[in-house]
């Protein structure tokens, strides 16, 4: 039992950031029957901007670049994790403006664009970056490890579990608490009532569009230092993205939440108990869960399903 | 079938023949690079499979790095048999069916009678079959996976990286003795991790150590921790790792981050030097590798001043492991040509077979030579680990022991290889 | 959709002017495909993908389900064709039918799963069982041959008891599988504008409204997706000799994911030859590029953004709206009779 | 003339919907718009907000040319809609629904407690989600919303449709009480009757094509026009 414990605090924190992971994509999915397959590239571009800011060589003129660097590094990886999701979600408005000319036809016209928009972003990265690897510095305060119940934990993981906690909570509240979410749920079901109410359609699908990718990025700011920064990262969280949507029901705030949180159990105790079986048993939990439920665990009817 | 009539025994006629039915072959479409050769001399072309994008597009790019170097030295020395040496690269996007078809197009439509470069075992399989197929040479640059040289050995593939089983001979015997009995491994759940910990165990029981626990991990594994818990909670004196690609750098960065280097002792494979650039401050444990740029050996310090020059605000400063191989197969491949005095691709063949490298001219510590058996060349194996005090920013391994190629050879390999006789090759020339 | 762009004739026919034009074009490929600078084994990919492609818009563009795991079906076959080849009967016609039999399975087994699902959730579950499927190829690595991929697959002589054709050689081989694409797109042909064919179409139009007409949906689904799956695995199965290999990586998600962009770029969802001229447009461009620069995703996923803005339906259905719109205005101007023949002929 | 509808074609795709279709509406007015199903004259509403925009003809609000603006623009410029079928959005509590449509105009201004005070039980009802209200009272809450978007105009598209006599009197009511409040109405009706009731003025739409216009009293007055022109009743 004992030997159980840290597997489960494991799995949860795991869980946590996978949620984290697909948040974006949720709102997206959710609030505008899109799906973002950009959403990895997206992820990674947040964190190389990142790794940019707080790297050596800032994009900055000489004398700011200075003074930026003067500042001890958890200042600087503080307001990175504010300017890196806004660079990103200039990228995320420009894949917008693109996107207008899918909306109200077949959802597959939107994929193949943010397909496109995916391949692009990889590329650049590529030609901007390199193919190299990189590392997202972290101060100190949250780097390393500590000692609980004779494991040695890493800091990162609570902070970053924490970070993704919070990040939830935050969207939560704009979601379920603001008229800004009751706008957004009320477009997502109904876009003419709202344009007939006054409210410009278009300005709040490019708001919530370039809120998912900001999420998208600061979720690839949270993960680059459990994972590394490198061109294709991308690939590795739309994939945890889609399957936590799915599994949580489209369209469901705490669905994904909670099928983030299952995800990550299943994937921690299945890698202490059944390692080789880790990745696939999230997988084998979508199709056991969504052979019962049709639609996840608190999915509702979706336009994408027709 | 029209097709019938082309003979399979050549690429040489083939493609002439192809351009006989297609006409006068005098026009080569909008594509096709058309030059008139000076002195009547055609260029010898290398066809260089060169990964640039997917989980090895970095190494791949170093490896290429490498390759091109040897390549400029011949051409600037005058090429080679009186002939300039040119090449054409595309991404083999680390996907074997784009590999293979990579390696048809360089055959038959832009007339490489060699190719060179591989780091994806998957990738570097699919261009050997083709390569064979044809009767190409195929230099395997940095695929490290035990069955390069075993099962999936080819008399038209030379394998110049070491791989898991060298290294483990390298390094298990010294480290059951010196550290401790009890060992974890850490396997990567796919068929080079499975190999490279096999021989792991088997050097381990060999040398009166016992394994407590093999945890599989599956390829593309992100996130450790559940591993590491473990591993804690099992408490092995040394941990073995046979973990690749990207997930040996997330690994590397977990392990770092909560510096558990130490207590277990960790034993990792061969650590990448392009890799390794990425994250210089994850390096952790013994690992292994074939060379290192400040080895203190005659000629390195030469051989890293041309590279530099060469790779001028590159993004990596200075030539690793995979560059090296990169560049020593193919100087070998280009010398073996100069040796056989033919581009023949048997004549070649049977030059590289009977290749045998002097330890100055390889730049390691032991001269090195290539098993005509398996077709992989036997070389010093280096067993690093991170530097504690660097001399400069590139300085991130400190070199704790060399291993002769005998020491470290893999014995059961030539069991498991078949080279095809020399009469079934298709025969080749250019 | 479909229908629109077909008369009732050439519905009916079993090889229509189109096709036929179609498959006399592709013979004459290994003529004069080095000339413009490309070579035949490319041709051969293109062939397979392009009957693959086919297969999977059966499920995609007739069905109107989004499979996204097809991939899944592919690598199957191609698995299937090698261990026949190696562990039951190195017989070509042994192998190819288990390649196909095989994917079906496998695409059965899958349909039970999904058929009865719609959009975004069919897609998500097609994705989870391509991803299953695909990481079982790389972790059964003694039966697959894992990453390093199921090797040594010969191009088995197609055997027609008097005589034997020798298909080791590219040309060769091409022919072949321009006869299996010539008979494959025949059948595909007929299946779409079959009575089957127009319950599948109806389906993708409203599934209630076919259910109300008494079909029964549910098997119409997993049947049409068991027939794609096999008809994929037959291709993976031609694909694992042109390779001379099975490797897992046709099964991950990206690769799946290009064949789903093939069909869009091409207007399979507006055109049955979409699908085939999205796998010549994709594959000869990824190889013309590819050899030019090693930043070819760039290019191709501007191709991607700028057919969703500028030619959503795809480029046959670009085509053909050029040629209407070429035929009409000609019929306006002149008004022969003869115009008419090639608006008939504009299809 | 708060809004004047100017020989509007409309049509859905190929298919024209309104034919040259023309009318006007006094401030403060009621106007029913009348004529059986399928005539057009949930087209006219959508017409005037721009949601199925017009290809000839224009559409005047309080003087300004609104035919190619916006349908928010429209809507911002002070014209309500009452859709047949309420079209609330189910998952949000009637507060939200109200919250959300809220907004200021050159008309007097409604707040949510205002608007809601005009039906007693939604003050009750605020913070249930409308997927779980009554047809009585979404219909409310769709007057409501329509409110508190200050409107000098709204447009009701079948108010009675669904709805049991006693609320009809309900709805037919607040026409009334919004009209001492200076809000003009627009209500499209197949039910004659009901509409005149209320009306100032009226009009008549078949296949598209306004066939009668005029003073609602005499058409409610004149039992022959109203069967020559809208059938048995």
């Amino acid at each position: 039992m004992f030997d159980l414990l840290p597997h489960l605090l494991n799995g949860l924190t795991l869980g946590l950031l996978f949620a984290l992971i697909a948040l974006g994509f949720m709102l997206i999915v959710g609030l505008m029957e899109q799906i973002n397959l950009a959403h990895g590239s997206l992820f990674a571009l947040g964190a190389y901007v990142a790794m940019q800011l707080t790297g050596p060589r800032p994009p900055l003129p000489a004398d700011l670049a200075k003074l930026w660097l003067a500042l001890p590094l958890g200042w600087r990886y503080a307001a990175t994790l504010v300017i890196a999701p806004v660079i990103v979600g200039l990228i995320g408005m420009l894949i917008e403006f693109c996107m207008r000319r899918t909306y109200g036809k077949d959802p597959l016209y939107g994929l193949l664009l943010t397909f496109g928009a995916a391949m692009v972003i990889e590329e650049l990265i590529r030609l901007v970056w390199g193919t190299r690897d990189y590392v997202l510095q972290v101060p100190s305060a949250i780097n390393g490890g500590f000692l609980f119940g004779d494991l040695i934990w890493s800091s990162y993981r609570f902070y970053a579990a924490g970070i993704a906690a919070g990040i939830i909570a935050l969207v939560w509240v704009l979601i379920e608490k603001t008229s800004f979410g009751a706008t957004v749920k009320a477009g997502a079901h109904d876009s003419e009532i709202v344009r007939a109410l006054g409210i410009n359609l278009s300005r709040l699908r490019l708001l919530v569009f370039v809120f998912g990718t900001m999420l998208a990025a600061i979720a690839g700011i949270i993960v680059a230092p459990i994972w590394g920064i490198r061109p294709h990262m991308g690939v590795d969280a739309v994939i945890p993205a889609f399957l936590v949507i799915v599994l949580g029901g489209v369209g469901s705030f705490w669905g994904a939440v909670v099928a983030g949180l299952l995800v990550g159990l299943c994937v921690g105790l299945a890698g202490a108990y059944a390692s080789e079986w880790s990745l696939l048993s999230m997988y084998i939990l979508l199709v056991a869960v969504v052979t019962f439920r049709a639609r996840g665990l608190w999915g509702k009817k979706s336009v994408l399903e027709v | 079938m029209r097709g019938r009539q082309i003979s399979r025994r050549s690429v040489l006629k083939g493609s002439l023949m192809a351009s006989v039915i297609g006409g006068t072959g005098s026009f080569f479409g909008p594509w096709r690079e058309n030059h008139a050769w000076a002195q009547g001399a055609k260029p010898i072309k290398l066809g260089l499979t060169c990964d640039a994008s997917g989980q090895y597009g970095n190494s791949g790019q170093d490896d290429f790095r490498g390759i091109k170097m040897a390549i400029d030295e011949f051409n600037a020395k005058g090429g080679v048999l009186g002939r300039q040496v040119t090449f054409i690269t595309a991404d083999t996007e680390t996907t074997p069916a784009t590999g293979s078809r990579v390696a048809e197009r360089f055959i038959t439509r832009e007339d490489c009678t060699i190719l060179v470069g591989a780091l994806h075992s998957g990738v570097a399989n699919a261009i050997t079959q083709v390569a064979s197929k044809y009767g190409v040479i195929y230099m395997n640059t940095n695929s490290s996976a035990p069955s390069e040289a075993g099962e999936n050995c080819s008399r038209v593939k030379f394998v110049w990286d070491g791989n898991g089983t060298n290294f483990s001979k390298a390094s298990v015997k010294n480290s059951v003795d010196s550290i401790g009995k009890n060992w974890m491994l850490l396997t990567n759940d796919y068929v080079w991790g499975h190999t490279t910990s096999a021989a792991t165990k088997a050097q381990v029981e060999a040398a009166g150590g016992r394994i407590i626990d093999n945890l599989l991990v599956p390829q593309n594994t992100r996130d450790f921790t559940a591993y590491l818990l473990k591993i804690q909670q099992a408490k092995p004196d040394v941990v073995a790792t046979a973990i690749g690609g990207d997930d040996i750098k997330a690994l590397r960065e977990q392990v770092a981050q909560l510096k558990l280097d130490g207590k277990p002792a960790w034993i990792n494979n061969q650590q990448d030097w392009p890799d390794v650039w990425g994250a210089p401050d994850s390096l952790f444990g013994v690992f292994g590798t074939t060379w290192y740029h400040k080895l203190q050996l005659p000629g390195v310090a030469e051989f890293v001043k041309k590279w530099q020059a060469a790779n001028k605000d590159g993004p990596i400063p200075v030539p690793g492991n995979v560059s090296y191989n990169g560049y020593m197969s193919t100087r070998e491949l280009l010398r073996a040509i100069e040796r056989a005095g033919s581009t023949n691709n048997v004549k070649i063949i049977k030059e590289l077979e009977n290749l045998k490298v002097s330890a100055t001219d390889r730049m390691q510590h032991f001269d090195a030579y290539m098993d005509p058996v398996t077709h992989q060349m036997q070389q010093t194996i280096y067993l690093a680990r991170r530097n504690a005090k660097p001399a400069d920013n590139t300085d991130l391994f400190e070199i704790i022991s060399w291993t002769e190629p005998k020491s470290a050879a893999d014995d059961a390999a030539p069991t498991k290889c078949k080279l095809t006789p020399y009469e079934q090759v298709p025969t080749v020339d250019s | 959709m479909m229908a629109n762009s077909t008369t009732s004739s050439d519905a009916a026919r079993l090889v229509t002017p189109t096709m036929l034009v179609l498959w006399l074009v592709l013979a004459t490929v290994p003529l004069w495909i080095t000339r413009i600078g490309l070579y035949p084994y490319l041709g051969i990919e293109i062939l397979i993908w392009s009957l693959y492609a086919l297969a999977f818009n059966l499920v995609l563009g007739t069905a109107g389900l989004p499979s996204f795991g097809h991939g899944a079906y592919f690598g199957i076959g191609a698995y299937a064709f090698g261990l026949c080849q190696f562990d039951i009967v190195a017989n070509l016609w042994v192998c190819l039918a288990a390649a196909a039999v095989v994917a079906g399975i496998a695409g059965a087994l899958v349909a039970l799963f999904i058929s009865h699902r719609r959009g975004i959730y069919y897609a998500f579950m097609t994705i989870a069982f391509g991803q299953i499927f695909w990481t079982l190829a790389i972790k059964s690595h003694s039966v697959t041959g894992g990453e390093d991929g199921l090797l040594k697959i010969s191009r088995l002589p197609a055997d027609f008891g008097l005589v034997s054709f020798d298909l080791t050689d590219n040309v060769a081989f091409y022919y072949f599988v321009l006869a299996v694409f010539a008979v494959g797109t025949a059948i595909l042909w007929r299946l779409v504008h079959s009575p089957y064919g127009r319950v599948v179409a109806a389906i993708r139009q409203s599934e209630v409204r076919a259910a109300h007409l008494g079909y029964n949906v549910w098997l119409y689904k997993a049947s049409v997706f068991t027939l794609s799956a096999a008809l994929s695995g037959f291709s993976g199965g031609l694909f694992a000799m042109a390779q001379l290999a099975a490797f897992p990586d046709v099964m991950s998600l990206h690769q799946s994911g290009y064949v789903v962009m093939m069909t869009l770029v091409g207007g399979g969802l507006v055109s049955f030859w979409g699908p085939v001229i999205g796998v010549f447009l994709f594959l000869t461009a990824r190889d013309v590029i590819g050899a030019l620069t090693n930043a070819w995703m760039l290019y191709f996923g501007l191709l991607f953004m700028a057919i969703v803005l500028f030619r959503p339906e795809g480029i046959a259905g670009a085509l053909s709206a050029a040629v209407q719109q070429h035929s009409i205005n000609a019929l306006r101007r002149r008004g022969t009779s003869a115009m008419r023949l090639l608006v008939g002929g504009g299809r | 003339m708060i809004l004047e509808v100017d020989g509007v074609d409309t049509f859905y795709g190929e298919t024209q919907a309104l034919f040259g279709a023309s009318l006007a509406i006094e401030h403060a007015k009621v106007f029913a718009l009348l004529g059986p199903n399928g005539a057009g004259k949930t087209t006219m509403l959508r017409s005037i907000l721009g949601l199925t925009r017009p290809r000839r003809g224009a559409v005047r609000f309080d003087g300004h040319d609104v035919t190619r603006n916006p349908t928010h623009e429209i809507a911002r410029a002070g014209i309500g809609w009452v859709p047949d079928d309420r079209r609330l959005c189910p998952t949000l509590s009637v507060a939200r629904n109200l919250s959300i449509a809220q907004k200021r105009t050159r008309f007097r201004n409604w707040s949510v407690k205002e608007a809601a005070a005009i039906f007693s039980p939604l003050e009750y009802l605020m913070e249930r989600d409308c997927e779980n209200l009554s047809g009585g009272e979404m219909q409310m809450v769709a007057i409501a919303r329509a409110l508190v978007g200050s409107p000098g105009l709204v447009l009701f598209d079948e108010p009675s449709q669904g709805l049991a006599p006693k609320i009809v009197g309900d709805v037919l009511a607040t026409i009334l009480r919004m009209k001492d409040e200076g809000i003009a109405s627009l209500v499209v009706e197949q039910n004659a009757e009901i509409a005149l009731s209320v009306a100032d003025h009226a009009a008549v739409i078949d296949r598209g094509r306004i066939v009668w216009t005029g003073e609602a009293a005499t058409l409610r007055d004149d039992r022959g026009l109203r069967q020559r022109l809208l059938g048995v009743q």
